[in-house]
C-alpha cells in the first residue's frame, strides 16, 4: 500500500530537492556548492524553488531528510550522499514513487537517473602527484608524513587511497600516517607528534586531506621552525591565503561552479520531462546499476603559479577578499592584483 | 497581653482518623475533577500537559510555514523515525531514574548495528541469531559499565565515556576496512523500518487502536474497583470516562492518520511496546521501586537491604540493551550499518528526549513515557526544520531556541508549585 | 520574666499556607514581644515548622500578613527576614553537608581581612561559640555530614547566634541534645530573653516549655487552639489542647500504668 | 518485665570502629537478651548511632566481634544484618525522599500479587500501622518529603514492624514526636518486648528510659561507662555516668534556679 | 544478667575541653607527618596522589612504547596544548561545583574565537579590542545560560544543549561563507600558542619556578605563624618544609626540561595563573564559599540568606568566559578559527578533565587544580597514542581503556574509605 496518497502522484512540479552530506570536513557545501545550484535553478527557471537540507554527517540523518522532500512531493532530488552504499535501498524506494534522483559528487547506488561528479580517488591522486611536484627533483629521497581525514568517513578512504596510490612509489617512505579526523586541533596535535618522533629534519612534506587540517599542521611547522611544502584540498579562502603567502603548496580546486550548473541543469529538464543526454553525455557503471548517465569533471591543482587561472578566473575569490592585510605584499610579489 | 482560654476540645476521638480533614480532598464526581484540574492548573502541578501542549505548538507553527506538516505521510514518518533514538531515550530513562548518565548509548547502538550487519551478510548467519547475538554483545557492555561503576567504583560519567571511545573503536573494527554494509533487501533488519502491518491493512491499525484504549480503560476501572472494595480513595467512574475518552481521541485521531497514508509501522508498534512494559515495570514489580530507591537515595536503599549493586549493573545492562534495539532500528532506517552509525548527536537526542519529557538528572524522578514525550518534540523539530529548508546556521540557532521554549514552557508552570530542593 | 506592652517586633495575622491538596495553614495569628519567649506546641503535623518557615522566608504565605514593629512588611526570601533581625534554627537544620563545622557557622557572614576569608578568626570564634554550648566535636574542620546528630544540632543552634538578630526562632533544639546540651540551650535561651530579644521556641517537650516560656500559643491542625500564659496553665490543659481531646494516649496510658502498679 | 537467663540474642565483643582521624568506638561490649529493652545512653557523639550502624551492617567494624545467639557472624551490609533478624530505625530515619508513605514502608519487603506489586494491599496495610501510632498523615500517597519531621519518623518507626525481626533498634525514636505520640512508641516498645523481642533503645529523654528499659548502658567518649539495672538506679546515677562527673550543666542549672526562686 | 556499677567520673570538668580526646592527633614532628601519612594511604584518603601516580605511570608506558614520550619537546608542546582545553575545564570546574552542567562550553569556545578572527582580521579592528569584545561576549551568552536556568527555572541541562546548537550556528554565521579565517601572522592570537617568554631565555623558565617555590613555601609558613599565634592547630614546620620540598622537585625539573627546547611556553603561564587565581577566589573568597555551599545543598544555601540566582548566574557566566579564553587558544593552536572549533571531543575531554582530577559531578566538591591533572592526563593520552602508529579504531580503544584504567586507580583507593552516599 505505497501510493495511498493520491496527491503524491501529482507532486510538486517546482520544486528541487538538494541534499548535501555535511558541513564539517569542508565548507565547500554552503559556500559553493547550494548558492551556485540555487542560482543556476533560478536561472533556468524563474518559477522553481531548491529545497536544501544537510545530513550532518549522518547517513541516518540523510535518510530522513531525504523521505521528508518525497513526503513534501519533490519529484526531483540532487542526492550527494554521506554514505553512497546506504542509499540503494532508498533510491529503489523513490524511483518506485516516480522521484528521480541525480547522484551529485558521490556515486550513490540504487537507480538513479543521473551522476554528475568529480573522481574522488582522482582528487586523492591529483593531491599526491601535487605533493610530488613540489618536492621536485628531491622528491625521491623525500620521507613524507601523511594526515588523513577521518576513518569513519567513507571518502577519506578514497582520497587516501589514490594519494597512496601515486605517492608509494614516487616518495622514499611515508614516515608517519595518521588520522587527523577532519579536526584541525587533532591534526596539529598529530603533527606536534610527529615532529617529536622523526625530528625536524625526519620528513620532507607533509600531505593532508583537506585544507582545514593543513592549517594547523602549518601552524605547528612554523612554531617549530619547519619550513616543508603541505598540500590540502578544498581551496577555502584561508588556503589561498596561505598559498599566497608560501606557507601552504596546494590545494585541490574542485570547480565547483560547473559541477553545480550541471546538476541544475540535468535536474530542471528532469523535472520538465526533457532529455539529459546533452547534459550527460557519458555513462558510468554503479556498484549496483549499470550505464547511468554522467557528466564527470575533472578537479585542479592550485597553486601560487595559476590562482588567478583558476578561483579567480571562475570568480570563486575576488583579490580583494585574498589580499586583506596579512596578505597584501604576498600578492604583490604573487603578481595578484 | 491578652491570654484567650479558648480550648476547643475537637471531636475527633483518638485514634487518628485515616483521612486527615486538611487533605483537600476531590469530591467523587465529574466536577470535583474539574475542580481540582482548575486547581492544579493554577498551582503548576500539571505533569505532561506543557509538554503535550508544547508539541501542538510546534506542529502548529511548522504546519503554518510549510504546509506539509501535518501530512499524512509525514506524520507516518514521524512515528517511524522515532524508534530509534526513542529506543535509546527509554534505556536512558532507566540510567537518569539512578541519577545516573550512560554517554556510551551511542556508540553501543552503532557497535550493535554493525555486528549484526556484519554477522548476518558478510558471516551469512540467520539474521534473527545475528540480531540475537547484536543485543546479548550490547549487555555485556553494559553489564561490564555496571560492574566498573557498582563494584569498582568508578564514576559512571567515566566509565561510559570510556566506554564512548572504546565501542566506537570497535564499531570501526568490526566493520572493517570495507566499511558501510548494506542491511539484506526485505531481511528482518530492513523490515524493522519498513514494514507495516499487515502490509498497511488498515484493520490492524484501527485494532491496535481500539485495543489499546480498551485495555487503558478496563485497567482503571479495575482498579477503582479493587480499591473501593478495600475502602481506599478511588478514581470515581466520570473521571475515568474523561480520561479514558481523551486516550481514545488521541488514539482514534492517531489511527485516521496512519491509514490516510501507509497504514501502522513495525516501529511504532515497538517503540510504543517497549514503553508501555518498561512503565509497568517501573511502576509495578519490585525491582522498578528497587530503581526508584536507590536514584532517590542510594543510603536509604542500601539500608532497607535493597542490592545496590545489583541494581546498578542490571540498570546499566538493560540501557544497553535499549541502544542496542535503538541502533538495529537505526540500521535499518538507512538501509546500512556503517561507522558514524550511533554517532553525532543520536546521544544527545535521546538525554534531550528523556529530560523533555520531565525525567530529573538528579535521579529518582521520570517515567518511560517521557522519552515517547520528549522524542517527539525533537523529531518534529528536526523534521519541520527539514521542510523549511534554510541553511544549516538558521536551523541549528532555530533549532536551539525551539528547544528552549519547549522546555520554558514547562518550567515557568513548574516554578509555581516549586518549594524547595534541586531539580 | 518580663513583661512588656507596645506593638509586639513581630506579629501574624491571619496567615494561610497551602501545599498542592494539603491546607496546612488556615487563619494563623501569633504575637512575639521584645524580650518574650514564645512556645509553639501542636501535634506532629499541626504547622509549627510550616508557620516557622513562613517567618523566615523560606516559602512565601498564601493569605495573612505579617508585621514587624508595628508595620507590614512583605517576607519573599530567607535573606528579607534576616535582615529584618531573624535568626532561625530549622528543625531540619539546613546545614551544607560539604562544608566544614567552621564554613556552616559563618556561612553568609563569614569574617574577612583584606576581602578575603580570614580563616583563623573564624575558627577561633567558632571554638568559643560551641564551647559555650558544652559540645564536644573532634575537629571543626571536618564536614558535616561527618557528625553525630546532636553535633549537629548544636552547630544549627550556633549558627544563629552568629549575627545580632532580634528575634531568635528555634524549631525543636533540643531534639537529639543530650541533658547536658539540653540545659545549656536552655540557658542559652534565657539569656536571650535577658538580653531582649523575642524568641519563638518550639518544643514536644513540656518540662522545657513551661521551665523557659513566657507563653504557650497551641497549633491544632493547622490553626489557632488557644494562647496560654504559662504561669496559670496546667500541664494537662495545654496537653488537651495540643491533642484536641482530654483522654488521649497519654492519658490512657498514664492510667494503664497506674492500674498495672496496682 | 521479664528476666531471662542463656546465650544473648545479640552480643558486641571489644568492638572498635574509626573513621578517618576520629576513633568513635574503643572496645565497646554489648549485650541484648531476648525480652529485653536496652537502654543505650551517652552524650551528644558518644557514639550511640555508630555502635547502631555496626550492628545494621551500615558499616562494617574495625576491631572485635558481633556474636547472634551464641555464634561469631560477620555483618557486611545492612541485608545481614536484616536476614538475622535486626529491623533498625535510624537517627536520620534513612527514608528515600522522592517514594511516598507506602512505598517507604514496603521497601525491599513489597507485598506482592501475581509477581507485580499489589499497591492495594500496601496502602490498606499502611494505613493500619500508622493508626495504631496515632499519627495523621494528610495522604499515604505522597512523598515522605512533604511530611512533617514528626510524620516521617513515624513512618520510619513503622518501616521496622513491616517485617518479623527479632531485635528491633530505636536510634532516639521520639527525638521529632509529640506526647501523644510518644506515649503510643513507649506502649510499642513495651508490646515488642511482650513479644519476646530485644529492643535496643538510644533515648536522651532519661523519664522515657526509666519507663520502658531493664538495662541501661552508657557509652562516654566511644567507650562502655558501666551498664546499670534500671530498677536499682536513680535518675542521677545515670546522669552522671553519662557526663562524668557529678557536677554538670543540668546540676548547675537546677542549683541557679533553687537560688533564684529563693 | 550481670550488672556492672562503674560509674567512672572521668578527669575533665566542664565546660568541654576544645579538643576531642578521640581525635587522633598527629604528632608536630615530621615523625608524626609520615605516620599520617602512613594511616591515610591505608584508609584510602589520598587526595591527588593516585592520579598524579596514574599521570606518572602514563608517561612512564609510553615512554617505554615509543621512546619520544619524554622527550624536552614533546612535554613542551604537552604543556602548550592543555592551555585550551584546560581552560575549558576550569569553566567546567566552577559549573560541576554547582551539581550541574555546561554542555554549551564548545560552541561558546567556538563562538568567541570565530568573532576574536573575524573582528580582527575581516574587520580590521585591534586585536585587543576583539578578543576584549569575544570574551565579553561569551560571559553575556553565560549570563544568557544562566538566567534562563536560575530565573526560569529550565534545567541546565538542556539550556546548554540549547545554547550547543544555537552558538554553533551563531559561530557558522559569524564566520560566514568565506568559512576559515587565518589568525594574523604574529599577532597576539597567533602568539598565544606560539610565544615562549623572553623568546626562549632560561632566566625566566628558572626565575617562574623559583618564584613559584617561594611563594607557596611563605604562604605555608606565614599560615602556620598566624594559627599558632591564634591558639589553633598549625603545620609543624617539618611538614611545610617537605611539601615545600616535594613543589621545589616538581617545580625544578620542570623548568629544566623546558630549557631544554624552547624556554617558558605562554599558554602554560597563562593556564597555571588562572588555575592559582581561580583556586584562590573558590578557597580564600566569600563568593567562592558560596558557591561551595549552593552546590552542597541549593535549600540550605538559600536560608542562609544567599542570593541562589546570583551565584548560579555569575558561575555561568565565568564558565562561558573560561570557555572563551580557551577558544582563543585552541584558535591560536590551530592558526585559525573555522566552524568546527570546538566541536567534537573538546567538551568532553574537558568535562572528563575536571572528573578525572577529582572533581565530583553531584556538586559542591572539587578544586580547579582538578582542571589541571585531569587534562595532563588526558593530553598524555592522546599524545602518547600519537606517538604510537595504530590506525584510528584501535587507537579509540587504547584511549578508552587507558582513561578508564587511569581513574580505577583513584576509584579503587578512594573506595576503602567511602562509607556513605553519593559520589
Ligand atoms: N512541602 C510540602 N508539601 C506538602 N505538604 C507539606 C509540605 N510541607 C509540610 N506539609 C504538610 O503540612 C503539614 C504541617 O507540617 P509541619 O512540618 O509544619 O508540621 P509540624 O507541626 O512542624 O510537625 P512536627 O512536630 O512533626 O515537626 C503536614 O501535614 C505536612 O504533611
Ligand atoms: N562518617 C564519619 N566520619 C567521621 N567521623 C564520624 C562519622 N560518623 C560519626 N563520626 C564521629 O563519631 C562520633 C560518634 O558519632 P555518633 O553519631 O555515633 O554519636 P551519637 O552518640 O549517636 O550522638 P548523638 O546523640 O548526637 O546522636 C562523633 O564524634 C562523630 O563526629
Ligand atoms: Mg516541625
Ligand atoms: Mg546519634
Amino acid at each position: 500500500g505505497s501510493d495511498k496518497k493520491g496527491d503524491a502522484a501529482s507532486g510538486d512540479t517546482k520544486s528541487i530537492g538538494l541534499l548535501l552530506p555535511e558541513n564539517a570536513s569542508s565548507t565547500r557545501y554552503e559556500s559553493f556548492d547550494k548558492p551556485f545550484i540555487e542560482a543556476k535553478v533560478k536561472a533556468l527557471c524563474s518559477d522553481c524553488n531548491v529545497k536544501y537540507s544537510n545530513a550532518e554527517g549522518s547517513a541516518a540523518k540523510q535518510k530522513q531528510q531525504f523521505d521528508t522532500l518525497i513526503a513534501q512531493g519533490v519529484k526531483v532530488i540532487i542526492l550527494d550522499a554521506f554514505d553512497a552504499k546506504s542509499t540503494q535501498a532508498w533510491v529503489k524506494e523513490a524511483a518506485d514513487k516516480g522521484v528521480k534522483v541525480i547522484a551529485y559528487d558521490r556515486l550513490a547506488t540504487g537507480p538513479v537517473s543521473a551522476y554528475v561528479s568529480f573522481d574522488n580517488e582522482k582528487v586523492g591522486e591529483l593531491q599526491g602527484q601535487a605533493l610530488v611536484d613540489a618536492l621536485g627533483a628531491k622528491a625521491a629521497d623525500a620521507n613524507v608524513v601523511m594526515i588523513n581525514g577521518d576513518d569513519a568517513d567513507p571518502n577519506a578512504g578514497k582520497f587516501k587511497a589514490g594519494a597512496h596510490k601515486v605517492l608509494d612509489g614516487k616518495v622514499k617512505k611515508i614516515v608517519y600516517e595518521q588520522s587527523g579526523e577532519w579536526k584541525p586541533t587533532v591534526a596539529g596535535q598529530k603533527m606536534g607528534a610527529a615532529i617529536t618522533q622523526l625530528t625536524k629534519d625526519g620528513f620532507q612534506a607533509v600531505y593532508s586531506a583537506n585544507d582545514g587540517m593543513a592549517a594547523a599542521i602549518i601552524t605547528q611547522l612554523k612554531s617549530a621552525g619547519i619550513n616543508v611544502p603541505v598540500g590540502g584540498q578544498d581551496a577555502g579562502l584561508d588556503a589561498i591565503q596561505r598559498i599566497v603567502a608560501g606557507d601552504q603548496a596546494y590545494t585541490i580546486y574542485k570547480a565547483y561552479k560547473p559541477l553545480a550548473d550541471s546538476a541544475a541543469e540535468l535536474a530542471v529538464d528532469l523535472l520538465q520531462g526533457k532529455d539529459i543526454k546533452s547534459v550527460a553525455s557519458s555513462t558510468i557503471d554503479s556498484d549496483t546499476d549499470k550505464a547511468i548517465p554522467a557528466k564527470l569533471l575533472d578537479p585542479k591543482v592550485v597553486t601560487k603559479a595559476n590562482i588567478n587561472d583558476t578561483v579567480i578566473a571562475d570568480g570563486l575569490y575576488k583579490v580583494s577578499d585574498i589580499c586583506t592585510g596579512d596578505y597584501a605584499a604576498a600578492c604583490a610579489t604573487a603578481g595578484l592584483k | 497581653m491578652t491570654t484567650e482560654q479558648t480550648t476547643t476540645p475537637a471531636a475527633d476521638a483518638a485514634p487518628a482518623p485515616a483521612v486527615d480533614p486538611r487533605l483537600l480532598v476531590r469530591e467523587a464526581s465529574l466536577a470535583g475533577y474539574l475542580a481540582e484540574f482548575k486547581r492544579k492548573m493554577k498551582s503548576g502541578d500539571l505533569g505532561s500537559v506543557p509538554v503535550v501542549l508544547g508539541l501542538i505548538l510546534i506542529g502548529a507553527i511548522f504546519q503554518g510555514i510549510t504546509g506539509d506538516f501535518l501530512n499524512a505521510d509525514n506524520l507516518t514518518n514521524i512515528t517511524k523515525w522515532i524508534a530509534g533514538p526513542g529506543l535509546i531515550a527509554v534505556g536512558i530513562v532507566f540510567v537518569l531514574l539512578l541519577g545516573e548518565i550512560d554517554l556510551s548509548l551511542g556508540s553501543v547502538a552503532g557497535v550493535s548495528a554493525a555486528i549484526a550487519a556484519v554477522l548476518s551478510v558478510r558471516s551469512g548467519m540467520n539474521e534473527w541469531l545475528a540480531i540475537l547475538v547484536a543485543i546479548a554483545a550490547a549487555i555485556a557492555i553494559g553489564a561490564l559499565h555496571g560492574f566498573f561503576f557498582a563494584k569498582i567504583g568508578v564514576p559512571a560519567f567515566v566509565v561510559t565515556l570510556a566506554g564512548l571511545l572504546a565501542w566506537s573503536g570497535l564499531q570501526m573494527a568490526v566493520l572493517g576496512d570495507k566499511g558501510t554494509v548494506n542491511v539484506i533487501n526485505d531481511g528482518v533488519l530492513a523490515n524493522l523500518d519498513t514494514y507495516f502491518l499487515g502490509d498497511g491493512d488498515v484493520a490492524f491499525t484501527w485494532g491496535f487502536a481500539v485495543l489499546g484504549i480498551a485495555l487503558f480503560g478496563a485497567g482503571q476501572v479495575l482498579d477503582s474497583r479493587r480499591r473501593n472494595a478495600a475502602g481506599l480513595l478511588a478514581r470515581p467512574m466520570s473521571e475515568i470516562a474523561l480520561r479514558t475518552g481523551v486516550i481514545a481521541v488521541i488514539g482514534l485521531v492517531a489511527a485516521y492518520m496512519l491509514n490516510q497514508d501507509r497504514g501502522l509501522p513495525l516501529p511504532l508498534v515497538i517503540f510504543l511496546s517497549v514503553v508501555v512494559i518498561t512503565d509497568f515495570v517501573l511502576r509495578r514489580t519490585s525491582y522498578g521501586r528497587q530503581i526508584f530507591a536507590v536514584g532517590g537515595g542510594v543510603e536509604a536503599a542500601r539500608r532497607a537491604g535493597i542490592n545496590v549493586a545489583w541494581v546498578r549493573i542490571s540498570v546499566f545492562m538493560i540501557s544497553a540493551g535499549m541502544a542496542a534495539l535503538g541502533g538495529l532500528f537505526i540500521a535499518s532506517q538507512q538501509g546500512s550499518a556503517d561507522k558514524l552509525l550511533g554517532s553525532g548527536n543520536v546521544l544527545m537526542n535521546s538525554i534531550a528526549a528523556a529530560v523533555i519529557g520531565g525525567t530529573s538528572l538528579f535521579g529518582g524522578r521520570g517515567k518511560t513515557w517521557s522519552a515517547l514525550l520528549g522524542i517527539l518534540v525533537i523529531q518534529s523539530i528536526i523534521t519541520g526544520l527539514d521542510l523549511v529548508h534554510v541553511n544549516q546556521a538558521v536551523q541549528y540557532m532555530i533549532t536551539g531556541s525551539v528547544l528552549l521554549a519547549a522546555v520554558v514552557l514547562d518550567s515557568v508552570s513548574r516554578k509555581t508549585q516549586k518549594s524547595s530542593g534541586r531539580g | 520574666m518580663v513583661h512588656v506592652t507596645g506593638a509586639p517586633v513581630l506579629a501574624l495575622r491571619g496567615v494561610s499556607k497551602r501545599f498542592g491538596a494539603v491546607q496546612a495553614l488556615t487563619d494563623v495569628h501569633l504575637e512575639v514581644h521584645a524580650g518574650e519567649v514564645v512556645a509553639l506546641v501542636g501535634d506532629n503535623g499541626a504547622g509549627k515548622s510550616t508557620l516557622v518557615k513562613t517567618i523566615a522566608g523560606v516559602h512565601p504565605i498564601d493569605e495573612g500578613s505579617i508585621e514587624w514593629e508595628g508595620t507590614a512588611v512583605s517576607i519573599n526570601r530567607p535573606h528579607d527576614a534576616q535582615a529584618l533581625g531573624v535568626a532561625t534554627v530549622y528543625q531540619d537544620l539546613a546545614l551544607c553537608d560539604n562544608l566544614d563545622v567552621v564554613g556552616n557557622l559563618f556561612l553568609g557572614r563569614e569574617l574577612k581581612k583584606f576581602g578575603t576569608l580570614d580563616e583563623v578568626a573564624m575558627e577561633k570564634r567558632a571554638r568559643e561559640l560551641l564551647d559555650t554550648l558544652s559540645i564536644r566535636i573532634p575537629s571543626v574542620r571536618i564536614p558535616i555530614a561527618a557528625l553525630s546528630g546532636g553535633q549537629r544540632q548544636v552547630v544549627a543552634i550556633a549558627r544563629a547566634l552568629v549575627g545580632d538578630p532580634k528575634i531568635v526562632i528555634l524549631d525543636e533544639p533540643t531534639a537529639a541534645l543530650g541533658v547536658e546540651q539540653t540545659a545549656q540551650v536552655l540557658d542559652l535561651v534565657e539569656r536571650l530573653r535577658g538580653r531582649g530579644l523575642g524568641v519563638i521556641l518550639i518544643s514536644h517537650n513540656m518540662a522545657d516549655v513551661k521551665a523557659v516560656a513566657d507563653t504557650v500559643a497551641v497549633l491544632r491542625l493547622g490553626r489557632n487552639n488557644g494562647v496560654f500564659e504559662v504561669e496559670s496553665t496546667s500541664h494537662e490543659e495545654i496537653i488537651s489542647a495540643i491533642t484536641g481531646a482530654t483522654e488521649n494516649a497519654v492519658t490512657r496510658r498514664q492510667a494503664r500504668l497506674a492500674e498495672e502498679a496496682k
